[in-house]
């Protein structure tokens, strides 16, 4: 037995160092540009290795200096190219009379007279100014010119702002988060329309280069939240970020645990909310999903709609929301544990119809639940990942055939189709739970099949403690509830106070500036008594 | 466990709140002793566990922010204040394998009888130490949840059987001998009220320089009143049939008969119990392991958890086998083995306190007296 | 059977910080851990050939009832 | 440390898991239950022998709700079995029986007339000290034989055993009958002074030749045993004076035809003293009533004949708890607990008289203080009278 442990560090310590030896490439030697056109040319040509896409066009500047552009077609307006850039220096050039193109000795000197882009930017090493073309820019080189001047000229097939799939709401803004970066900075800009609201870059992944933008308001958020989320994401050392959902699982702070500590969404409106609250966001260049942190137990049954209801229907959505979570999570279990344990809770007449339903049953109760559960996952899941069409087919014949058939042909009791109905139903009301509550529902359900109600509470007893003990960027995961910071609770966990009276930003995420408004409980119709509105005023 | 894990002066109260009502909806001695007065119990234990809580205080004050074990061995040295650690760590593990066993029987007696009694201790016993692992903070979290909860428990539950509540049932009164009243008191103090010896051990996880004192005595006398509306309620419901029942807040749960619906809901109200138990347990094991900790010198209990676990299970199963004697002992020798413990030790300790701190001031009356005649 | 049976799921989820403690050389730690796990399965083998014996909570319970004479009249 | 003890978590989960599986437990399906509905008690052959007999429901044979019908065939299935107690005769029959006898959804237990005789502790004893007996389950005394009560078929219910208990519930409501409960019987025969009352029920055959059973008084009990019967009139005396009545009627025979008065209010409180050695009870009975049917065509909502009617009333009263009094007196059975009263109030005193309490009782002097108030004459002022009557 003891060699087994010592062959086991060993294993673990060879994995170590293989992982280091076979880093990813290394970042490629600096090559500054050189006065020479035909040398930056070909070195340019060599990078890119005579890809289709690229393009580079040597032209003259008023038919005598040589000079060449660089840009990846596809990625840049073509129009802007050819206005801002080729006409100038070919045609523009020539009307000038006493125009001497030789007498340009940098850069300065171009961007001053002759072009009439917005954004430029000198650039000294050829490798990066070929980053500078996968990013959509051009590249100018001139002859006898030993820099070259990157040009922004972004302008490739965008999606345009539709209607978001996922958290639909019926009255709130329509607008979702689309792929590309700036559309989405412009989307929050809109909404936060104070200078405060920083947008920090950070460029991750060795090959994917996937820009990212750190969003928070400077007086607002909490600096060492900034900080830390910052010092997380430069952490981050891996080959390439597709989506923010790879963002996510480098930063988070429990990885292997089963609920999300970030929360990501698809509508601008929810991150303002989270932003002015003191919140982090982090957009990923190439996704609509914009992470949010610390995300907190309780968010899980916020909806963007809830701000924008009445108050008390406010909270019978949230009760809902909670009660269906907790629902759909204990359900199965609490069914097993009544009929295999404490079938005195049961009513006299209700339990009749039990037993004379569960006669000629096959299985016992549990493993009737779990072959049902399981089923269920299994439709599910076919109905998501095919297209819409088939989808929705699945579904259906999926619901006929486990409820009528099975119940009829006498495999399984109709009491159990109910409560799976019943699960099924209880767990999408808030997504972002729903796939945990899956996993820890069969957890529930082999520790009733064992104990019974005894087994519930201890695993309900785990979960609750194991919940308490996660922190989320440095803030409880139960935060207005576990720590009790009662006047938080009240105003928007379960019930969400009146916008009027939200004074102050939850304390839970320490923010920098904790006031958020000043207002008080606007009393518009009883200016007949003068007494009281002028000392309001 | 680490050292950053931080209590707040709320949450302290929230833990101490949680673990007297734990203790304090269990209340069988009393009720089967004194019939229809053992409300009249709860308040002289209070009353009459002021000087504990006088000693408790005294030590704190003495030593801020210094758990029980340390603050032994600050008074009586290295060695001597490590037997009396051991003693006091003994008793902590007395009091969780009581706990565990009075749980236990509760469930293979009343809920599920047929269950294997090892099997219940064993579940208990892996939830109970996965808990304590995370460390006391996120126990500390939870007990705001398990403490509200139980009040909302105890307050629906009152009133369902408020339909039955019968207020002749207190009449007559003070008609027993007085060694009853004596005995209630004693169990009230020493079983309930002593138990809160263990908050001394939960001192160093608190923040800084927070006042206990307020906290403490606010838990106390919320305790006092959950205790009191818990015995009413059953004195009200059962009454002339109080003596004879086992265990009186159970009985209770099932005299509600609303409809057919609401019947038989007692086993439900039991697995209230059995979190506020479950709360308890965890609070005892974390006491008793940073106890070992504190002997043996090893810097967090953490690892030797799941082995002491494994013990406490062992040792509950074999100590008392047969219900009857461990029901017998609960009742009548627990009191005395719990006020030794509980009164005259940290008496002994505060005493030796207070003469080391006298003879240290004196030297320094003697210096300074010294210095001014010089 | 049931005892031994749990008693060893015990032990095995115990046995789980071993390699750890192993590892950091926690020279106090599994002297702790071998002591329990000892009076674990001691008790597992007297009750496994069910020996009846006396534990320290019942020689207490003895002592401060016979000899002491301390305890009330048994009133339940 | 950390990702150490992720996999603690998961492999202690899994260990508990899947060892505890075979762990085996008190769990029971639900077809293995035999849901006993009513348990009929009656005397044995030999001495101490009980002959107990349990209706069991069959499921698949009583009409619930879901859509398929139930099966031909009487709903319930009635057992019995002869044991020495209770428990040897439950544990004769569950060898006969393919499923455990399940007591939780029991809901009366009938006990007959001869056993209650002897004594019907044991019997409670193993009811109370069952963990699956509900707490709060029904007694009732059958005149006759126990099993035969059990097993009149009732017109409206699907079982006797629902049968019986809804029909005493219905009396309740009408304030004849206090229906008695395991666990308020049990505290009122621990605690001194009172005498505890069980409905008695017989059977009788209706005109359609239907075995039926209907409520027939009450039986009053002395520590067990049954030592006396209260008939039908008295035992609602008795609910008026432990002030149980919610609502009920008096008849009452005035200006040569009947008149009926609706009780819509009922307050009586009993103030005991005890006045050298004696105790004195000072009866204080508040009633409203509403005029809802008479025979006398004059209007008899004139002052002074409503003035009558509250005497004749106050006196209608007063008879019946006299007449209550004088038969539990000749028993000397504190059937309404004034001895309990006492002794609540005037602990010292009164302790000294419960041991000969039986005596004391027939001594017992009783001080009536009787207020009635006739409130409206229903929906109309007048009796309608055809033109030229003689108003």
């Amino acid at each position: 037995m003891f060699s087994f442990f010592k062959k086991r560090l060993r294993h673990s310590q060879i994995r170590k160092q293989a992982a280091e030896a076979s880093r990813g490439p290394s970042p490629k030697p600096q090559t500054p540009v050189d006065a020479s056109l035909a040398k930056n040319l070909h070195g340019i040509k060599a990078l890119f290795g005579g890809s289709e896409d690229f393009v580079a066009r040597p032209f003259l500047i008023r038919g005598e200096r040589k000079a060449a552009i660089c840009y990846v077609d596809g990625l840049v307006k073509s129009g802007l190219i050819h206005e801002a850039i080729l006409k100038p220096f070919m045609i523009d050039s020539r009307l000038i009379n006493d125009m001497d193109p030789f007498a340009l000795a940098s850069m300065e000197d171009v961007t001053a007279a002759f072009l009439v882009v917005g954004e430029v930017r000198a650039e000294t090493d050829l490798n990066q100014a070929a980053e500078m073309c996968l990013n959509g820019d051009v590249v100018l080189f001139i002859d006898k010119m030993a820099e070259a001047l990157v040009v922004n000229a972004k302008g490739w097939e965008k999606r345009a702002v539709t209607d978001p799939q996922t958290d639909a709401v019926i009255r709130g803004p329509r607008e979702g988060f689309t792929e590309s970066l700036r559309t989405n900075t412009a989307l929050i800009r809109r909404r936060i329309k104070i200078p405060e609201l920083r947008m920090d870059p950070i460029t991750l992944g060795v090959r994917s280069r996937t820009h990212l933008c750190v969003t928070y308001i400077e007086n607002v958020a909490n600096p060492a939240l900034v900080e830390e989320v910052k010092r997380r994401l430069h952490t981050i050392d891996t080959d390439a970020i597709i989506n923010s959902g790879y963002v996510e699982e480098f930063i988070e702070d429990t990885p292997l645990s089963l609920f999300p500590t970030i929360y990501y969404t698809e509508k601008p409106d929810v991150v303002a909310g989270k932003l002015l609250e003191g919140r982090v966001a982090v957009i990923t260049d190439g996704t609509p999903f914009v992470l949010t942190m610390p995300f907190l137990f309780m968010e899980n049954f916020q909806s963007a709609e809830d701000y924008t209801v009445r108050p008390p229907i406010a909270f019978v959505l949230r009760l809902i929301r909670l009660l269906s979570f907790f629902i759909s999570l204990v359900t199965p279990a609490f069914y097993i544990a009544l009929t295999k344990y404490h079938q005195e809770l049961i009513p006299t007449p209700l339990l009749f119809t039990m037993a004379a339903i569960s006669d000629g049953l096959p299985f016992p109760s549990a493993v009737e639940t779990a072959i049902m559960l399981a089923a269920f996952e299994l439709i599910k899941e076919a109905g998501i990942r095919l297209p819409k069409p088939v989808g929705q087919a699945i579904s259906i014949v999926g619901a006929l055939v486990m409820g009528q058939a099975a119940t009829q042909a006498g495999l399984v009791s109709a009491p159990v189709v109910i409560i799976v109905a019943l699960t099924a139903v209880t767990s999408f009301t808030s997504p972002t739970v729903s796939d945990v509550t899956t996993i820890l529902r069969w957890f529930l359900l082999v520790l009733a099949t064992v104990l019974g109600g005894l087994g519930i509470t201890l695993g309900l007893l785990t979960i609750l403690v194991y919940l308490a003990s996660i922190k989320s960027f440095s803030t409880d995961y139960l935060a207005p509830f576990a720590p009790l910071q009662t006047p938080d609770i009240l105003r928007d966990t379960l019930y969400r106070a009146p916008l009027w009276s939200m004074r102050t930003r939850p304390a839970s995420l320490k923010p920098f500036d904790a006031i958020r408004q000043k207002m008080s409980k606007p009393n518009f119709n009883d200016n007949q008594r003068p007494g009281r509105g002028e000392r309001r005023r | 466990m680490n050292a950053k894990s931080r209590i707040s002066g709320l949450q302290f109260f929230t833990v101490t709140a949680c673990f007297l009502i734990g203790t304090f909806l269990r209340i069988t001695s009393i009720t089967s002793v004194l019939a229809n007065d053992a409300w009249v119990s709860v308040f002289t234990g209070a009353v009459a566990y002021l000087p504990f809580l006088a000693v408790f205080l005294g030590l704190v004050k003495r030593y801020p922010g210094k758990s029980l074990f340390e603050i032994n061995e600050a008074v009586f040295g290295a060695v001597a204040g490590r037997i009396l650690s051991c003693v006091y760590t003994y008793f902590f593990t007395m009091i969780l394998t009581t706990t565990l066993l009075d749980m236990a029987n509760f469930i293979v007696g009343f809920i599920m009888p047929g269950t294997p009694i090892t099997l219940v201790l064993a579940a208990f016993m892996v939830s109970c130490v996965y808990a304590t692992r995370k460390g006391l903070e996120p126990l500390a979290r939870i007990s705001a949840l398990l403490a509200s909860g139980a009040c909302l428990v105890l307050v629906v539950n009152s009133l369902l059987t408020v339909a039955n509540a019968d207020t002749r049932y207190l009449f007559p009164m003070f008609t027993l001998p007085f060694l009853r009243y004596v005995q209630g008191t004693h169990t009230t103090i020493s079983l309930y009220f002593g138990e809160s010896i263990v908050f001394l051990t939960l001192l160093p996880m608190l923040d800084t320089k927070t006042d206990i004192k307020k906290p403490m005595i606010a838990s106390l006398l919320f305790a006092v009143v959950i205790a009191f509306l818990a015995v009413t309620r059953e004195i009200l419901t059962l009454g002339p049939l109080l003596p004879y029942v086992a265990r009186p807040s159970y009985e209770t749960m099932r005299i509600i008969d609303i409809e057919t619906i609401l019947t038989r809901i007692e086993s439900i109200y039991a697995f209230i119990m059995i979190s506020l138990t479950f709360f308890k347990a965890c609070t005892l094991l974390f006491a008793s392991a940073s106890g070992i900790a504190q002997i043996t010198r090893i810097e967090s209990p953490k690892p030797i958890l799941f082995p002491f676990g494994a013990f406490v299970v062992v040792f509950a199963l074999q100590t008392y086998p047969i219900v009857g004697d461990f029901l017998y002992w609960s009742s009548n020798v627990s009191p005395f083995i719990f006020t030794i413990i509980e009164f005259i030790l940290p008496l002994l300790t505060l005493l030796a306190a207070w003469t080391k701190g006298f003879i240290g001031s004196s030297q320094r009356l003697h210096v300074k007296k010294g210095a001014v005649r010089k | 059977m049931i005892i031994a049976g749990v008693a060893a799921m015990l032990i095995g989820i115990a046995a789980l910080d071993l390699p750890w403690l192993i590892r950091e050389k926690k020279r106090r730690e599994l002297i702790v851990y071998a002591i329990c796990l000892a009076a674990v399965s001691a008790y597992i083998l007297l009750y496994a050939l069910d020996v009846r014996f006396v534990t320290s909570l019942g020689l207490l319970h003895r002592f401060f009832e016979k000899t002491l004479g301390l305890h009330y009249g048994g009133f339940t | 440390m950390k990702s150490r003890s992720f996999t603690a978590y998961l492999l202690s989960g899994i260990l508990l898991c899947c060892f505890l599986l075979t762990g085996c437990t008190s769990g029971a399906q639900i077809d293995q239950l035999a849901i006993v509905m009513g348990v009929g008690i009656d005397k044995g052959s030999a001495p101490d022998n009980y002959l107990v007999t349990a209706q069991i429901a069959r499921p698949s044979h009583v009409r619930t709700a879901n859509e398929g019908g139930a099966a031909q065939g009487k709903p319930y299935l009635d057992i019995q079995q002869e044991g020495k107690g209770i428990s040897m005769a439950m544990y004769e029959m569950m060898r006969q029986m393919s499923r455990r006898a399940y007591l939780a959804h029991n809901e009366v237990i009938v006990i007959s007339e001869d056993v209650a005789a002897e004594t019907i502790l044991p019997i409670l004893d193993y009811f109370i000290r069952s963990l699956e007996a509900k707490f709060t389950v029904d007694l009732v005394i059958a005149r006759g034989t126990a099993s035969g009560l059990l097993a009149a078929d009732s017109n409206l219910e699907q079982m006797p055993a629902k049968h019986l208990q809804n029909l005493l519930e219905n009396q309740v409501k009408n304030a004849s009958i206090e229906e008695m409960p395991l666990y308020k019987f049990l505290s009122d025969m621990l605690s001194p002074g009172i005498a505890p009352t069980i409905p008695i029920m017989e059977l009788y055959t209706d005109e359609t030749g239907i075995q039926n059973a209907r409520v027939q008084g009450a039986a009053v009990f002395d520590g067990g045993t049954l030592a006396g019967t209260l008939s039908a009139e008295q035992t609602r005396t008795l609910q008026l004076v432990r002030d149980k009545v919610k609502s009920g009627y008096i008849n009452l025979d005035a200006f040569g035809s009947y008149v009926s008065l609706d009780i819509t209010h009922s307050k009586t409180s009993v103030t005991p003293r005890v006045e050298n050695g004696r105790v004195i009870a000072k009866i204080r009975i508040r009633q409203e009533y509403i005029l809802i049917d008479t025979g006398v065509q004059a209007d008899i909502t004139t002052e002074d004949a409503k003035a009558q009617l509250e005497r004749l009333a106050a006196m209608r009263l007063i008879q019946s708890v006299e007449s209550l009094l004088q038969d539990t007196k000749a028993q000397g059975l504190d059937v309404c607990g004034f001895g309990q009263m006492a002794y609540r109030k005037y602990p010292r005193q009164v302790e000294a008289l419960l041991e000969t309490w039986p005596e004391q009782y027939k001594a017992l002097e009783v001080e009536y203080d009787v207020e009635t108030v006739i409130t409206i004459t229903g929906s109309i002022l007048r009796p309608m009278a055809p033109k030229g009557g003689e108003q």
